[in-house]
């Protein structure tokens, strides 16, 4: 039997009430347990989501299809993830431990809610789910000066551009007067029978979409924020931000311009791809100054959306599944590293990449564990990062880009250099008097999953693409 | 028999093996060996021989050792009488110098490494003669090249040695890559690499006769190489340097006869090549007259022995070139036996008196009176007396020289002149007058039986071996050695004479100068002070390829390594340096490390623009925006309008 | 054109003179709590904005959660953050001309594109209470985001008293 | 044979590092002997691939195939013809050796030995694999230990050394994916399947294959290295312990031509044919290049890593010559140069270890002082400069005689290089060992057996084919025909 | 008085707005420039659904939703603000830059 398919995210979003109340009666010391129930919620959602059905819901506002399942399964790993590190990383805060754990979940709901949107008022609301609860947890480190600027940062910019959205879609609506994107859609297929042209009016607001959605996934050049937001934020937010909102971002772009805006591709592609290339370009040389290890990620992170929009803008079933099986490759390897960088800044307090040096010496395994991380971010085979790296230049190469292949396997070299940087540190250098890094057994577990997930992905990608691939049938080409 | 000749250069490689693994710290044990293998060797090449003059024809034996399309070697032997009386020479010389080194190098601390060496060479020689085919002979070759080498550098210790060492075998290599692209040229042509197969080839014509002169020269230059043939002479002399019964057996008697050979070998290609055979007796005749008139005024009595070596070989290689396959190899055969013997004289001498100078030897008849009578009737069987073999085959060469082409005649009257004189004159001074250097001449003695045996062997060969090629002989040496038909040529009694007047007049001159001393040498010296200068300092050859092959090639090595590999890439490196110094006021780009390659060049341009762009990242939340707004507007204006 | 019409568009340019004039009071004045008040107004002139547009529901909600919420929220956050009468302090970045310049484009840019797109006007206006066919709009179709902006509320709240909260 | 002879033999180094992980940080001679072990176990194992060739057909032989990415058409296929078997024997050999000759390795053993066999798997896999993507994953594999092994046991410069030689191989090997993914795309129906792409190959545009070449040649002409892309190598293989030397000079380089023989040949006949000139006149430039900038080398493991650039420099010439001979020639070559300059690192840093200067001209006189030594490092330096009896000789042999035909001029100007080849060998011969004994060195010890032992099986295959070239000629002649066929039709 | 005229308007704001948050140094003048876009947005729906499709009246209530996160929005940065102001004894947000590059 099946449950209504929205039923996983109303269970979710009860759950995360249920840890508040649950917060009011906990001692503060026992607040971080509220993790591990989390989990557990987590987890439940997870097997509810196989057992939702794949149907619409409102009219079509909201339809739970493969595409959706799949996103969802990526922000539930990530929110997974995100929450098992921060179970023993709570401690650096003075108070409301729990809550940090239900706006995590409040803001899972949101994306959950989002990859399901075919309503753009729905679409937008959840948006916005997903990015409050961010702003708060971004500044959730309050003494900590950088922590508080991360968060106005975000909070301001991320207002601006959620302003910016709605204004293109204000204009979408004003051109087709509907907000569901079926609606829309068959309201532009006339158009384009009519008069083959794009009309101006239209093609602005898919600017301020791109624009809007680029915020979100840090895209160049409205990725201005990334870097501060990440290196300010506490890391388990760090980390979540950079898997979760992205991949939040991506699937309400692919939502938008893949249903409704695909009539007019040609007209966007080339913007997208262009800005792709920037992506991969800036993120990957600046990061290669950079010394601390979370904004070095940062922009890596964005050179990474660069080689995911590599894949979708070769508009094609091949593309979309690329896309996301990358996504959840990413996931993996991105998450891994964060961990490992939230142990060592659980113990030394710094997240310098100087400071990794001899690393190997005094903890070999996690040094080991990290090299893989890294290793399958730049894309070395048998890695996880490889494989999807492959399938999104493959994708690109079907449909000709060979231009933005080029750039892209010419910035993955470069970006070896920083990333092989942390191994040369931990590996080559020696520093007197590191101490082993202590892993409590949720920093475990979290390693755990991700190596697992890296090289499993990576020499047995089999489900994994089939589930990527069921994901692309949502659209037509 | 013959089947089974693959057995003669066994024995010698047998024993190197022993050698060098087992017996390397049993001088005496070691010597026995390789005397031993060569004796068995010398044993079946008489077997050999004996049943080639039997029924003297040309027999193969092969299989097949490589085989691709395009390229397909058959292994194998080449017997015919060439090689068997080649065999004979070998063997019998260097079984002969083996015998003799148990003397000479008695107290040498590496007396055993020695005769492993000899044994290798004496391999490498039997397996060149016996070749069947260019890529076989090409191994060998640079075998012996490689045995020569190290022969030469026995006595590591001394730089000149080793010098001398390196200097021959890359002299020598020069050659071979004449040698070699002509086989390339003509192998890749005809098809094959088996002598007689090629042969048959080109006999049919199937190479343009322009072709088979290019590859027929290309070939001999490895010739000229391996003989110390004109311009490739130099490293002979220098070659002395090694240990003296090695100069015997490898730089006067066996292995420069190994151009001699190789020409002698290709003859049917040489003999289809009018300008090809033109340009080798040119060659041999103006090598034969430089070689002598050098060798005039040395002091070095191995320098003067090495001198003649080249101009003899010189005179062979003339021979050759004018179709005289019978005359060449005939005096290829009887030099060996004389000027071995010559070599191993001046050994013994040298062992005697501790020094090369001739000028501090003297008297020394008196002192060992065999060395002495064995080596004048060497100088003699050099200079062409009768009847010494020396006689016979130069009278041979010069006959044929005067049949084909007077002018090479005449050129070899001069040089046998000039040999006559200069032998006596190192006779004259060595052995007669009274000692220079007392203190030496006290010491002076005469060599051990082991030595002075040899010394008389040789010497009874140098004054027969010569008679099996007396013209008058009907079933000769020239009836059994030939190429294709037997041309016999007519003896001519006047030619004879005067060559016999001419030397004798060399050696009276030398007499008059040098014994008489009614002439005095300063005089001569300062009379003729240019041309003393000139032959004193042998033309300055060394100098002149010092000056434009060798510095240069070290120059050009020094530049690709220093200018190109680190400077072009300098070049990058200043590039992206000046690119990163025009965009910025920005220090980072300076902390970078010290950089080479074109990598880091790019390298640091990345991260130069890097430091560029990041600036851009103020930390200011409105410039954000800006960028933001800014990168919105420029989008709509580029695409929308 | 009749006279209801013109009184129409003599309050358009009133209202639209007001928020314009307002609304670059409220970015441009040197006293941050004055911008304030000028926001009020702003809004004010806006919710009559609705009223012409004949969207009353909205209107109402614009003067009661915008001006009765939120600016009351600003003016809060401006008393806390003191030192307000201090003219001394720059209140304008070095952002001012580039920004004028990219504004001044993005304007023209934008109006240009609003007039050369052609709208599918629909001739009927609106009729009837929009209050009630509102309500069941919130109720049947869009029930989902009115259910989920209740978390987002719900969201903010908690997150803006971790947040505010002193420790 | 069903057995899968090819997966044990790639597999089983992998298990040899399980198997050292396992071990304990102190148990330094255990993890030697697991090591030495799991790398012995695949040499014996190549001995059975020797036995079992049947070298009368070119066809591929101890196939294994099945499905691995069926919706990327990847799939597990390994085999080997001709001119892997002899490489995949040369691979275990070597790694062997350099296992046995690591054992002087005393900092970070575990980690060492871990990333060594790593990097056999990755040899191992390159050799053996037929499916794109498989190839191109144990490519890409090699870099990784690769990398740690220069950067944390090397010379002075490691680091340097190290992400340069990262960075230079990634980059070309980025552009073989490109390639790999247009070969996918274009074949029809598309395939990975190496055999399958080499019989589709006279389908493929002309352009289409010019291009396509030169992506894959960069990829390829990094690892050999080809003259332009030289310049990681002389620092890589300076800066790297001895044993990752021998590895480099004697399996990465040969990666190169291999790919060249294996891809770039067959799959575009009509690329090749076009770019044999200039790939001839590069072979050129490396020959003569490479020797002359060995005469300026005053350190004598730059000048060994020097002459790997020349040597590589025949097979390319082989290949680009596109006749039997000449291809026969080049992996005769890949096959003696693996041996001899595998030897050669292994003795100098035996004199290296000893020593500790590698300056030329610090030495003299050696020869009186450690005569074993002398004689074999002069047995190499002879073989490698192309004496005749070793094998060295009969592959640049085979190299001019094969090209001679097609690029008369360019050979005759190549042969110029053995003569400075000879030169500079004479030279080192004679500084170090010839000439009055330097007493700096008179504590210097004679070669130990361990040392002994790494080197002497190189010398006996060395001689052995030299003097009896045919049965390595026979392995891989239907093979070469076949491919040569396919260019030249 | 046509759609123009209203689209125009919402430009116009919309545009001041724009320059507003890129000028103010207040982080509440940025925030309340914010606004500004906002309800431009808003003015920008409500002339659609009036002109556009009357009946349906999406954008009215879309203007309730975006009013209502506005709000939302606000409270949040508010919060945030103050959060800030005790930190820093300021709001100038040219001054809150530790972190860059």
């Amino acid at each position: 039997m099946y449950f209504i398919s929205i039923f996983p995210e109303i269970f979710l979003f009860l759950w995360a009430i249920l840890i508040f109340v649950i917060d009011f009666f906990l001692k503060e010391d026992k607040r971080k347990n509220l993790g591990y129930l989390s989990l557990l919620g987590i987890l439940i959602t997870l097997v509810l989501l196989f057992f939702s059905a794949q149907e619409d819901m409102f009219g079509g506002a909201y339809s739970h299809d493969s595409l959706s399942l799949f996103f969802k399964i990526v922000f539930l790993l990530s929110a997974f993830l995100a929450i098992l590190v921060s179970i023993d990383y709570v401690a650096k805060f003075r108070s409301f431990k729990g809550e940090f754990f239900g706006l995590i979940l409040f803001s899972t709901v949101g994306m959950m809610l989002l990859s399901s949107a075919r309503e753009l008022i729905f679409l937008y609301v959840s948006l916005e789910l997903v990015t409050i609860p961010l702003y708060v947890l971004a500044a959730y480190l309050k003494p900590d000066r950088k922590s508080a600027e991360a968060g106005l940062k975000y909070m301001l910019l991320g207002a601006i551009s959620s302003a910016i959205l709605l204004y293109g879609i204000s204009l979408i609506y004003g051109v087709t007067g509907t907000t569901f994107l079926h609606e829309i859609m068959t309201m532009l297929i006339r158009d384009f029978l009519h008069n083959g042209l794009i009309g101006p009016g239209l093609y602005l607001s898919f600017i301020f979409f791109i624009a809007g959605f680029g915020f979100k996934l840090a895209l160049v050049p409205f990725h201005m924020w990334a870097p501060d937001v990440y290196e300010g934020a506490p890391t388990p937010i760090t980390a979540f931000l950079s898997v979760g909102s992205k991949a939040a971002g991506l699937v309400a772009f692919l939502r938008v311009f893949f249903e409704p805006f695909s009539v007019y591709s040609l007209a966007w592609v080339t913007i997208v791809a262009v800005l792709a290339a920037l992506s991969m370009i800036i993120g990957n040389i600046i990061a290669l100054l950079q010394t601390n290890i979370k904004r070095m990620l940062a922009y890596s992170s964005i050179a990474q959306v660069g080689y995911i929009l590599v894949g979708l803008v070769a508009i094609s079933g091949r593309g979309v599944s690329s896309v996301a099986f990358y996504t959840l490759a990413y996931l993996f390897a991105n998450l891994g590293a964060f961990v490992v960088a939230i142990a060592f800044e659980l113990q030394t307090g710094s997240s310098e990449i100087k400071d990794y040096s001899g690393l190997s010496r005094t903890s070999p395994s996690l040094s080991l564990l990290m090299t893989i991380f890294l290793l399958s971010l730049v894309g070395i085979p048998p890695l996880a990062g490889f494989v999807g790296k492959y399938f999104l230049f493959a994708a690109a190469i079907e449909k000709r880009l060979i231009w933005l292949v080029v750039i892209a396997v010419l910035t993955s070299v470069i970006s070896l250099y920083y990333y092989v940087g942390v191994i040369r540190e931990m590996y080559f250098n020696k520093k007197e008097g590191g101490e082993k890094i202590f892993l409590p057994f949720a920093i475990k577990l979290a390693l755990l999953i991700c190596i697992i997930g890296v090289i499993l992905v990576g020499l047995f990608p089999n489900p994994f693409l089939n589930l990527a691939s069921q994901a692309a049938m949502v659209f037509r080409y | 028999m013959l089947p089974y000749s693959w057995i003669i250069p066994c024995f010698p490689l047998l024993s190197f093996a022993l050698i060098i693994f087992f017996t390397i710290k049993k001088p005496k044990l070691s010597s026995q060996i390789s005397i031993g293998a060569v004796a068995l060797s010398f044993i079946f090449s008489l077997i050999v021989l004996v049943s080639v003059l039997g029924n003297p024809v040309t027999s193969e034996f092969k299989f097949n050792w490589l085989d691709l399309p395009g390229f397909k070697v058959d292994a194998g032997m080449l017997i015919d009488p060439l090689t068997s009386v080649m065999l004979m020479v070998v063997t019998i010389v260097s079984m002969l110098v083996q015998i003799y080194s148990v003397g000479y190098m008695a107290d040498d601390p590496r007396f055993a490494r020695y005769f492993s060496f000899l044994s290798l060479f004496t391999f490498s020689m039997l397996g060149l003669v016996l070749s069947n085919s260019f890529f076989e002979i090409f191994i060998f070759w640079e075998l012996v090249g490689l045995t020569s080498y190290l022969l030469i550098g026995f006595w590591f210790e001394k730089k000149t040695a080793s010098d001398a060492g390196k200097k021959a075998f890359i002299t020598t290599r020069t050659g071979d890559l004449a040698f070699l692209v002509g086989i390339f040229l003509l192998t890749t042509t005809v098809g094959t690499v088996n002598f007689q197969e090629a042969f048959h080839q080109v006999e049919s014509g199937a190479i343009s006769s322009g072709l088979l002169t290019l590859s027929a020269i290309l070939i001999f230059g490895g010739a000229v190489g391996k003989s110390a043939q004109f311009p490739l002479h130099v490293w002979l002399p220098d070659a002395m340097e090694g240990p003296t019964p090695v100069s015997a057996l490898i730089h006067a008697a066996t292995m420069v006869a190994a151009g001699v050979y190789l020409v002698a070998r290709l003859m049917s290609i040489y003999a289809l090549s009018v300008p090809a055979s033109l340009v080798v007796a040119i060659i041999g005749a103006f090598t034969a007259f430089l070689a002598a008139s050098i060798a005039l005024v040395q002091n070095d009595i191995k320098r003067v022995l090495a001198y003649s070596t080249i101009s003899q070989l010189g005179y062979m290689i003339m021979a050759l070139g004018l179709g005289g396959y019978t005359a060449g190899t005939f005096h290829l055969m009887t030099h060996a036996s004389f000027k071995a013997l010559l070599f191993l004289g001046a050994g013994s001498v040298i062992h005697a008196m501790h020094t090369n100078d001739i000028w501090e030897m003297g008297g020394l008849y008196v002192k060992m009176r065999t060395t002495a009578i064995t080596f004048i009737l060497g100088s003699l069987s050099l200079a062409g007396i009768f009847p010494l073999s020396g006689f016979w085959s130069k009278d041979e060469i010069l006959l044929l020289a005067w049949n084909k082409n007077p002018i090479f005649a005449i050129v070899g009257m001069a040089v046998a002149f000039m040999t006559a004189f200069y032998m006596f004159r190192l006779c004259f001074i060595a052995f007669y007058g009274k000692a220079r250097d007392q203190h030496k001449f006290d010491h002076a003695h005469e060599s051990p039986k082991v030595m002075t045996v040899p010394l008389v062997i040789l010497a009874f060969l140098s004054i027969f071996a010569g008679w099996v090629g007396i013209p008058w002989l009907s079933k000769g040496y020239s009836s059994f050695v030939y190429h294709h038909e037997v041309h016999h040529l007519e003896p001519n009694f006047i030619l004879m004479i005067v060559a016999t007047l001419v030397a004798l007049s060399g050696i009276y001159l030398a007499y008059v100068i040098y014994y008489k001393k009614t002439i005095s040498a300063e005089g001569l010296k300062n009379k003729f002070a240019p041309i003393h200068k000139l032959l004193y300092n042998k033309y300055y050859f060394d100098e002149l390829y010092n000056a434009i092959i060798i510095r240069p090639i070290f120059k050009l090595a020094d530049f690709l390594f220093k200018k190109f590999d680190q400077g072009v890439i300098d070049w990058l490196v200043n590039a992206a340096g000046n690119f990163t110094v025009f965009l910025s006021w920005f220090w980072e780009l300076f902390d970078t490390y010290i950089v080479d390659g074109a990598v880091n060049g790019v390298g640091y341009v990345v991260r130069g623009t890097g430091a560029v762009i990041r600036r851009v990242q103020t930390g200011q939340l409105q410039n954000y925006a800006f960028i933001i707004f800014f990168g919105i507007v420029l989008i709509i204006l580029l695409k929308v309008f | 054109m009749n006279l209801e019409n013109g009184i129409q568009t003599a309050i358009f340019y009133i209202l639209s003179a007001l928020i314009v004039g307002s609304a670059f009071m409220v970015v441009s004045l040197k006293n941050i709590f004055h911008s304030a008040l000028f926001l009020v107004l702003c809004f004010f002139s806006i919710a009559g904005i609705y009223i012409l547009l004949s969207a009353e529901f909205v209107a109402a909600v614009q003067v009661l959660i915008y001006v009765g919420a939120i600016t009351v929220l600003l003016i809060f956050a401006i008393m806390l953050t003191a030192q307000l009468y201090s003219p001394s302090i720059r209140q304008s970045n070095e952002q001012v001309i580039p920004g004028l310049i990219i504004v001044g484009t993005l304007l023209i840019v934008t109006l240009s594109v609003l007039r050369r797109t052609s709208w599918r006007i629909s001739t009927q206006g609106i009729e009837g209470q929009t209050i009630v066919s509102i309500g069941k709009f919130l109720l049947t179709t869009y029930i989902l985001p009115f259910e989920v902006v209740s978390l987002v509320l719900i969201a903010a709240l908690i997150g803006a008293i971790i947040i505010a909260r002193k420790e | 044979m069903n057995f899968p002879i090819l997966s044990y033999m790639i597999f089983i180094p992998f298990v040899g590092i399980i198997a050292v992980l396992l071990l304990k940080k102190e148990q330094v001679q255990a993890i030697r002997w697991a090591s030495a072990l799991f790398s012995f176990i695949p040499l014996v194992l190549s001995f059975f691939l020797l036995a079992h060739y049947d070298s009368s057909t070119s066809t591929m032989q101890f196939v294994e195939k099945h499905n691995w990415i069926p919706s990327l058409g990847v799939t597990y296929f390994l085999g080997a013809d001709g001119l892997s078997v002899p490489m995949l024997f040369l691979t275990a050999l070597l790694s062997f050796l350099s296992v046995i000759a690591s054992f002087n390795i005393n900092f970070r053993v575990k980690e060492y030995f871990a990333f060594f066999l790593l990097l056999e798997v990755g040899m191992m896999g390159v050799f053996a694999a037929l499916d794109f993507f498989l190839f191109y994953i144990f490519w890409e594999v090699m870099l990784v230990p690769m990398y740690f092994l220069i950067g944390i046991w090397g010379g002075p410069r490691k680091e340097y050394a190290a992400i340069k030689f990262f960075l230079y191989t990634l980059f070309g090997s980025v552009f073989m994916l490109i390639g790999i993914l247009a070969l996918y795309f274009t074949s029809q129906p598309h395939t990975l399947d190496m055999m399958q792409l080499i019989s589709q190959a006279p389908l493929l545009g002309r352009g289409f294959q010019l291009i396509v070449f030169v992506a894959f040649f960069l990829a390829f002409a990094i690892k050999v290295p080809v003259f332009p892309f030289h310049t990681w190598l002389p620092d890589a293989h300076v800066e790297a312990p001895t044993a990752v030397s021998v590895i480099l000079a004697g399996i990465l380089l040969k990666m190169g031509t291999y790919g060249l023989l294996r891809v770039s040949l067959p799959m575009f006949p009509k690329a090749a044919l076009y770019y044999a000139l200039p790939l001839a006149l590069l072979a050129l430039i490396n020959i003569v290049y490479g020797a002359l900038v060995c005469m300026a080398q005053k350190d004598l493991k730059k000048m060994v890593a020097y002459s790997s650039v020349s040597h590589m420099g025949y097979c390319i010439l082989g290949i680009s010559a596109l006749t039997v001979t000449g291809v026969s020639g080049c992996v005769f070559q890949m096959f003696s140069h693996g041996l001899i300059t595998g030897a050669l690192f292994l003795l100098v840093g035996v004199l290296y270890d000893r020593a500790h200067t590698r300056d030329i001209d610090a030495f003299g006189g050696l020869w009186a002082k450690i005569p074993v030594y002398t004689g074999v490092m002069t047995l190499f330096c002879l073989g490698s400069l192309g004496l005749p009896g070793l094998s060295g000789f009969i592959s640049e042999f085979m190299v001019f005689i094969g090209s001679f035909p097609v690029f008369k001029v360019i050979v005759a100007l190549a042969v110029l290089g053995v003569v400075i080849t000879a030169a500079y060998f004479l030279r080192m011969i004679q500084k170090m060992f010839l000439g009055t004994f330097n007493t700096k060195w008179e504590a210097l010890t004679e070669i130990s057996g361990r040392e002994l032992f790494t080197v002497v099986p190189l010398a006996v295959l060395m001689i052995g084919v030299g003097v009896y070239p045919s049965p390595l000629a026979d392995m891989i002649k239907a093979t070469l025909e076949n491919i040569v066929h396919l260019v030249t039709g | 008085m046509t759609l123009y005229h209203f689209l125009s308007l919402s430009a116009l704001l919309f545009c001041i707005g724009i320059f507003g948050v890129l000028t103010r140094r207040n982080a509440i003048g940025i925030l309340m420039a914010i606004e500004l876009l906002f309800n431009a947005v808003n003015i920008n729906f409500v002339a659609f659904a009036r002109f556009i499709n009357p009946q349906g009246l999406t954008g009215q209530i879309f203007t309730i939703f975006v009013i209502t996160v506005a709000a939302a929005e606000a409270a949040v940065g508010l919060a945030l603000i103050i959060l800030i102001y005790r930190q820093h004894k300021g709001v100038e947000v040219d001054k809150i830059n530790i972190m860059k590059w």
